[in-house]
């Protein structure tokens, strides 16, 4: 049991601070960023993919860095602290994680490389308007045609739905003789019949409409066999591993409200005398931050959950109720703390508060973890973090 | 003690209610119940409906347009047309500087502005907080200084909501920077916003819209004639002001109809095939919320009662407090309804994402502002506990 | 709609006060008191009776005072003022209202006057150790014999249960032919076959396990007809009249509890000051008056329900609710900002927490209430306190 | 980053958790984990079995029987012995002057007290605590003077834990009233209880217990020897053993063993003939209050891990603060497991509501105090804000 980072991975740390720094530390860089399309910055993008960032958790073999979910979760947190808009965990947890979890070697070839170098930014199509942090797909229906698959539905919304090259999509395996379950397929963004609608959300980020109308789509992982292969379950698996790195996106977030509100405190007179003389203030901040280091606590674990192949499923769930709850606490009391000025767009701290607001509604939400949580709370009479089913 | 309303308060409720929900544009009263931006002339529309049947300004003088209604008639008027969502009177022109012109404004000044006010066909402002005061408000510094038949004012202020629909300022000045006191050597100023060297810049805030904004002073030229009452006075027409700040603050009315419509949405999103309003956790917690609001407008009704010499009672702070509290529940159960479709705040054509749905988060972050504008909460526990608990 | 006492209200109020006052103005008499069996003053309570208060509520011609539920709110407000040990809600509401309710003429002829008189101090056997804040009876059996009842089985914790003179017990009513359902049965306090182990309770009272084992009983109400009366409505509405007064009793137990700790926050000195120049302490303190102003609205306003004959348990419900939730926060809060002296019993502030703990655990807690009311929650779009179904 | 424990730590949890489980009397397990009365017999036959096994005071000197320890093997020795129920080493002994002695004492103090120390032949009690205090503790008035070869006791101590089985106390006297600031001119005495002059005066709690007491000293005369450390530094030995006494001051052990029972009970609980551990409020209230007590644990991990130089880190605030929080939602859950029959408290032979009910209302009002003692969780935000914020 050790939750200190080794020195690759300090490296690791200092290197991504560094790169994200310059491009955001300044955060009206990030809202001329977001304001235009594609809500991110492209050359930050390529300098993360020239650092082997947008290859991490991928294969060498692949062109991949070949490295864990410790690492993901170091570029994750950094990505929080100056909310950088690049879907890293989009494109590389999510629709990259889908695809190296069940591609065949050549779709992971070709797909995972490209995705490495930055030339292919792919987006996961999953939510759907009738569900709810499901892992299985309904609206979209998944039909055999002659030589492959079309699908036929729509997706919303699509974390940067509109901007991907390629769409990972689940989709209903529907059809004479199916056995019904959830396939995932990749589609082209030129494909014939995809619609993509795409906006900006709250957070300054991208999402989209995805409308499927005899899409022609690829099997992800099929040897295209009579036997569609259901997977919920990786999806279930990689939704967690994406909720995971999402909380340390959230606990990169907390920090930097924190500590910006701290210094806040520090700085700003009200009558006559600094903000950190007002003891009911000062209070507050310490609540907030035991909320942020009980979250960290739990989020650095899930990942250790996750390198140690444990239950990641249920890890993810205790990582997100922990960093739901207190995203929640951080993000309201930074803006009270400010005052006025933290509900201002020029002001930083309404933009962590947004994006904490996001992160928590994308994947599921604290009641949507705990709902999961209390169906086994029965199970077993007290919970062992560092025994089964995590380690 | 009596449960019922009288025949004819349930009488004049029932009026108000065909009034507000037959007389006002229901298209205006969409937008309003839909969160929606509401234009200048829709206001403007809204309001000289109001007028025209007598209920834009009913708590003033019966002279100037009041109607010299009890102050329980005057609580059921504001539930009522929150709950019709009707646009409320602009409180800067009715709440503010109405009452104050009514109060202590010269003749010739009430006659120039009283009936203009009450029709909104002069749009006001205010111009009280400054970018170092907070919630420090007498530390005021935008100065006033005595030229001829002239007051030239120089400084800046913020937090000027809507001032970019305003023809007219009012403004607090200091005219004896030597008074001892701070609160002492302020007065009240009014002018009109073109005035030369009256510049505004509108601050975004972080839902991405527009209310408040910067107003700077450079050398403006005031008539004399435009002083409010006396001269170094203004901190009593301001405090007298304040006072009828929060009346009303509550929003009882306003919160039950986002009850209402939470009800109304968690009935259409489905969790596995299921109503949301249906979930236990979601029913629960509708329940829990709208016996809070119970007994907010419960305790409402108990201070409306006790303050028929029209002066403040000490417990409207408790109504601030929770009333904000209350509306902001409201808010971010919407966003949780919303769930994975609360990210689509800035969707247009061509996206599934119902409207209330988009909305929802932007409304959450924007009604941060309300524990922190009209005296944050920290100022309204500083009166409870001074003026109530003597502490 | 009118939230004031009247004039005789307010002297029953000042009675009741003085009286309480003499008795338990001094805690330390209260805690000699609660030292010894039966955990009352018989001479408090020869005094509540000679004013008239144990036959408060009860018909003129049944020897009682014919007073509604408002007099009934203030005597039990008064009581948790001191948390007078005596058990009027046990013996006057709840047994007594249950009598008044569906007795025969005779029975409350007889029965009633004694308890005005406070000759018969009679308690309400009802809760059975296999169910939790039910209105029906299922571990305690009525079983018809030739010329009339028997019961056996066990109830327990029965407040005030063994010290009684007369018992009234709901029953499952069993045997051949019997339509089943709850029947109410009057029990001797020295009929055979009855066994009651009292003990004491935290707060100081008493309760009871009562077994019984063939023990003759007379149903109330019954004109002892083939038909068995069910009395599971009479019971959940006397249980909503009993919660409501708690509530009154809790509210009154909270005045004091924040009285007592803005007194000691005023004269207690620490680090050289007065602990209410501890701003988090006094912010604490102003929220406590908010939980508690708001819990006493609705308390009043079920009070009134009551009285207007609207839907007193939904009612009753909601005045558990906000009471419960303020008992705890109250509880909690004045006992942490005593600090030490706080948990000892030599002072007085834990003695309330213990109460509102008791309180809130005797007849249903805020979460049996707002699940009740979360089953409702569709049902209205708006929950409007001044008309159906509570007006 | 490993989630594992070592297998060298797997077998160091294995052996503690087999001794606890077999080598400490089960009839006290039991006691402790029913959170009944543990008799100071008891409390000594538990310390003595872990002395003679070496595992009551690992964390000393070798040299006095420490065990040279990781901070990691002491954690999950706390850890094991809380959730076996095994009454913790006296931290009168083995975390205050145990310590405290090793570090300042002179030779001849070492082998006077040490040995008898860890093996409770000596029962020590606490003088540190004034009642004019509070968490003030530098303010105390307490005198010694110099008379001879004695120092001359004056003045009264309070909270004196467990004072009444105490054989010795550790006391802070004022040996320099002219000392500049008021942390200085303090000194530590042990003197033994039964010293004439000393009086005791057991305090009862709000449970009904005694485990505080107030100690009166009147011209008490302690010989010159009985002096701990240097003359006037008593403050400095304060500051280190209060140090320790928020080591393991998260009680994560105690309270998964509470969950544990909570667990046990709802099931026993039957609601509408279902198992109260089914209801989805009580099982996600679990559920919540489990993660987090998990991120607690981890976070106390992440403390021990980063507090290798044996100073307490200052995130062990967060412990306190937390655990404490905790403690209390465990209490409080039992109590509503309870329901009903949680006013039983004093229930003895003759009562069928299980012992696990009786206490859990007493244990609830008893627990109110660990937010208080050990530093109250006011002290503890000040220090996060302080030392952790810069506040």
């Amino acid at each position: 049991m050790n939750f200190d980072f080794d020195s690759e991975q300090n490296d690791l740390r200092e290197a991504v601070r560094g790169l994200l720094e310059r491009a955001y530390g300044d955060s009206e860089q990030r809202r001329k960023v977001v304001a235009n399309d594609p809500g991110f910055d492209e050359k930050t993008w390529s300098r993360l993919a020239e650092m082997g960032l947008l290859g991490l958790p991928f294969a060498e073999e692949h062109g991949g860095m070949g490295a864990g979910p410790i690492e993901v979760a170091i570029v994750a947190e950094e990505i929080g602290r100056v909310i950088a808009p690049e879907p890293f965990i989009e494109a590389v947890v999510l629709a990259g994680g889908l695809i190296a979890a069940v591609g065949t070697d050549e779709q992971k070839g070709e797909l995972l490389a490209a995705i490495a170098e930055g030339t292919t930014v792919p987006a996961f199509a999953h939510a759907e308007i009738g569900t709810r942090w499901s892992a299985s797909a309904a609206a979209v229906t998944a039909t055999r045609t002659g030589e492959g698959w079309t699908l036929s539905g729509v997706k919303e919304p699509v974390p940067n739905g509109a901007h991907a090259d390629v769409l990972v999509v689940s989709a209903l395996l529907a059809g004479d003789g199916a056995p019904g379950g959830t396939g995932l397929f990749v589609v082209q963004g030129d494909a014939a019949g995809l619609t993509r609608t795409g906006y900006r959300t709250h957070d300054g980020t991208r999402a989209a409409n995805v409308r499927f109308d005899g899409t022609p789509a690829t099997l992800l992982g099929g040897s295209d066999s009579p036997t569609h292969p259901d997977q919920t379950a990786a999806i279930e698996r990689v939704l967690a591993e994406a909720r995971i790195a999402y909380s340390h996106e959230a606990i990169g977030a907390m920090d930097t409200a924190l500590r910006i509100t701290a210094e806040y405190l520090k700085t700003r007179k009200q009558f006559g005398v600094t903000l950190n003389r007002f003891q009911a203030l000062t209070f507050r901040a310490a609540d907030m931050y035991v909320s942020l280091e009980l979250a960290r606590s739990t989020a650095l674990w899930a990942s250790m959950v996750q390198e140690a192949g444990g239950d990641v499923v249920s890890a993810a769930d205790r990582a997100r109720l922990q960093s739901s709850r207190a995203g929640r606490h951080v993000g309201k009391e930074a803006i009270q703390l400010h005052g006025g000025i933290g509900v201002t767009a020029e002001y930083s701290v309404g933009h962590y508060t947004s994006r904490l607001t996001a992160i928590d509604h994308l994947l599921g939400d604290g009641g949507f973890a705990v709902a999961r949580l209390a169906e086994h709370v029965g199970e077993r009479e007290t919970v062992d973090p560092l025994g089964a089913p995590y380690a | 003690m009596r449960l019922q309303l009288s025949p004819e308060l349930q009488a004049f409720r029932e009026e108000m209610r065909t009034f507000f929900t037959t007389q006002v544009p229901q298209e205006i009263r969409d937008k309003v119940a839909a969160h929606r931006h509401v234009s200048k002339e829709e206001y403007v529309e809204a309001q000289r409906a109001l007028n025209a049947a007598g209920l834009a300004v009913p708590h003033w003088p019966v002279e100037w347009g009041g109607r010299d209604w009890t102050p329980l008639q005057r609580h059921i008027w504001r539930e009522e047309m929150q709950l019709a969502s009707v646009p409320e009177p602009l409180a800067f022109n009715t709440s503010m500087i109405g009452p104050v012109l009514a109060a202590f404004g010269n003749q010739e000044q009430k006659e120039r502005f009283l009936a203009k006010t009450a029709n909104l066909d002069i749009w006001w402002c205010q111009g009280f907080s400054e970018p170092d005061a907070g919630s420090d408000l007498a530390s005021l510094r935008t100065t006033a200084v005595r030229d001829g038949d002239d007051w030239v004012v120089n400084g800046q202020k913020t937090w000027t909501t809507l001032g970019q629909h305003a023809d007219w300022i009012f403004c607090l000045v200091r005219t004896d920077p030597t008074a001892e006191k701070k609160q002492r050597g302020i007065s009240m100023l009014v002018f009109p916003m073109d005035t030369p060297g009256v510049t505004l810049r509108p601050i975004e805030l972080i839902d991405g819209g527009f209310e408040v904004n910067e107003v700077f002073f450079e050398d403006v030229r005031v008539p004399a004639e435009n002083l409010i009452g006396e001269e170094n006075r203004g901190w009593d027409y301001a405090k007298f002001l304040l006072g009828n700040e929060r009346v009303g603050i509550a929003r009882v009315g306003a919160t039950k109809k986002m009850l209402a419509q939470a009800k109304e949405h968690a009935r259409e999103i489905t969790v596995d095939g299921r109503p949301l309003l249906e979930d236990p956790f979601m029913a629960t917690r509708i329940a829990e919320l709208e016996n809070e609001l119970v007994a907010l407008e419960l305790t409402a009704l108990r201070v409306v009662a006790n303050s028929a010499d029209g002066k403040p009672h000490p417990a409207s702070s408790v109504l601030k407090l929770k009333g904000s509290e209350l509306q902001q529940a409201a808010t971010e159960l919407m966003v949780d309804i919303a769930g994975p479709l609360s990210v689509a705040s800035f969707a247009e054509d061509g996206s599934d994402v119902p409207d209330w749905a988009r909305v929802a988060t932007p409304h959450y972050l924007n009604y941060r502002k309300v524990s922190i504008y009209g005296g944050s909460n920290e100022v309204q526990r500083t009166i409870i506990a001074g003026t109530i608990l003597g502490l």
